[in-house]
């Protein structure tokens, strides 16, 4: 994990599905980001199913894998669904200087 | 007149609530005692995706559920299948598509109304 | 007798939801026969020992409601997930008297015998 | 050493917050101090003798993470009003080993002392 | 409460707020009923802050209220904001013969 | 760097739920020790509705809390206010109208950001 840049990215967690009111604020806040890495967990991994042109194409997307398959997910958007979710997020939430917020 | 029929309604996702678990639990002892339907709707269609592999997350597989249980009717109500882009994507077999009409007059044909 | 059956599944204090509950048995134990059954988080509704400071004790209310002739079950699997052990009678030292955690079978009954259910 | 804060309000089992919290905990706990602050139904969560047949014992992982260095802390009016009473120190015969329940002031001050703060 | 008229009429039990997904299921329900009766209680005593023509005109609204009070909620809709709330939405969905449902 | 100042999101209705009350009282606690601003969203803005009377609900009244806390800043997010229909009404005085723009950047200006 050590190659990747942490630096003044902002990271977005997100357990909440598409059209709630949650996730909708949380796209507001990552439109307006110059660089964003988005960590799908949860009920949020259904926005791996969301058509193109939700997310910046910048913006860096991670899910779950777990919760992808218990859902029966089949990603529609570029990102990495992985096994290590939880030790990544922690590192770039951590380690990064840009903001970071959860819905 | 007493209960005859049930509609238990299904309108948060899998997973990440224990409502779809328990919803599905309630509506599979009803089966014998009196008719059950169960529908799908808003974020409740993501339980008729196919494929769903839960060991990981160590717990049940719900789709599995609406296979076991063929006195259970499951009707998914298709504008949420729509706006939720699953149109395309496999769906279990068991769920049936009901257009916004069918789908009302479901609700409407049964003797009580559940909400989890 | 008519019969209403109650089916509650959120827990105490964080909704009011079983506020409301209790205002409609209330009023229907007057004519009615009731029957509450609690499911998911409302399981933790009738422990003892509710000591809110700033709400009525949402337990003590449901137990009004047992004494008063209410039948109030939850179910076991969510009882037991959340630690609460009942007796071989169903009854659970955890909880107020005359309140017993039962099968989930319990609720088609109840719904079978009722004239109306209210779902919250 | 940094510090994560995790602020978590829903109950065991209802919801996957308790579990999202756990793995976001266990994989910050290898390099980072750890703060957990329960508050409104979170403070069902560190009951001793959950026994759920289909899940895991969130109670149990939660005593898990207190052994491994987590501080874990139960808002006291949240957990008065569910029925969790504290001892003089702040623990509770109810609660696993090593969670406390605490004042509520303790959550600006685990705020003030970290560096992030996941609220789910 | 002798006098008023039980019978055909469906009752909806309304708890959810305005805008959200279960108050728009029982809104298109309630749109297709005959005659109506519709009890709105904790959160959905914001409903009677809807501008008109979003119940049919022969729907009989009530309030409880306690929840109008709390909420410091100022009925726009023509409705009976009652202290008795709980008797008679007992009377009418015990007695009446019509649907009835929760939302 | 540790944290500063905090934003909490209220996006759920009053006295329906714990969410307000729990809420409130955490940014309550919370000033004196990081800077505090309380945003209302969605259906929280129904917390700024004037005239609130809980004494027969027996809950205490959410809308006093905002008045109690001078430093405690809230804002409260005018197409959520408009949506419901509620510029007409009165409205808190101590709860500023933000819009989209001013509502977003006061939630980027702060260190962290509390949702219940």
């Amino acid at each position: 994990m050590g190659d990747r840049s942490t630096e003044t990215a902002d990271v977005y967690l997100l357990t909440k599905p598409p059209g709630s009111e949650r996730s909708e604020l949380c796209m507001k806040l990552l439109a307006r980001s110059q660089r964003s890495k988005l960590y799908l967990v949860g009920d949020g991994v259904y926005h791996l199913l969301d058509e193109g042109g939700v997310f910046p194409p910048s913006c860096e997307v991670r899910a779950c894998k777990e919760d992808v398959a218990a859902r029966g997910v089949v990603a529609r958007i570029r990102a990495e669904v992985t096994e290590e979710f939880y030790e990544i997020l922690v590192e770039d939430m951590m380690e990064g200087d840009g903001r970071f917020f959860t819905f | 007149m007493t209960v005859g029929s049930a509609f238990y309604l299904l309108d948060s996702a899998p997973y990440g609530s224990e409502k779809a678990f328990g919803l599905l639990n309630a509506a599979a002892v009803s089966i014998g005692r009196m008719d059950v339907t169960v529908g799908l709707y808003g974020d409740g269609v993501y339980l008729a995706l196919k494929d769903q592999d839960s060991r990981l997350l160590a717990m049940p597989n719900l789709a599995d559920i609406l296979y076991a249980y063929g006195e259970m009717r499951v009707v998914a109500h298709e504008p949420s299948v729509l706006e939720r882009g699953l149109f395309g994507e496999g769906l279990v077999e068991t769920a049936e598509l009901a257009d916004e009409e069918a789908f009302l007059e479901a609700v409407e044909e049964s003797d009580c109304f559940i909400l989890l | 007798m008519k019969t209403l059956t109650i089916i509650l599944t959120d827990g105490p204090y964080i909704s009011e939801d079983a506020q409301i509950a209790y205002k409609v048995a209330r009023a229907a134990l007057k004519k009615y026969h009731v029957n509450i059954f609690l499911y998911l988080d409302a399981v933790h509704i009738p422990r003892k020992g509710h000591n809110p400071a700033f709400f009525a004790d949402e337990g003590g209310l449901f137990a009004d409601l047992a004494r008063e002739g209410a039948v109030i079950r939850a179910c076991s699997r969510c009882a037991a997930a959340r630690g609460y052990a009942a007796e071989e009678d169903g009854s659970s030292q955890d909880y107020h008297d005359g309140i017993k955690i039962t099968s989930l079978y319990d609720l088609p009954e109840m719904m079978a015998g009722s004239e109306r259910v209210i779902s919250l």
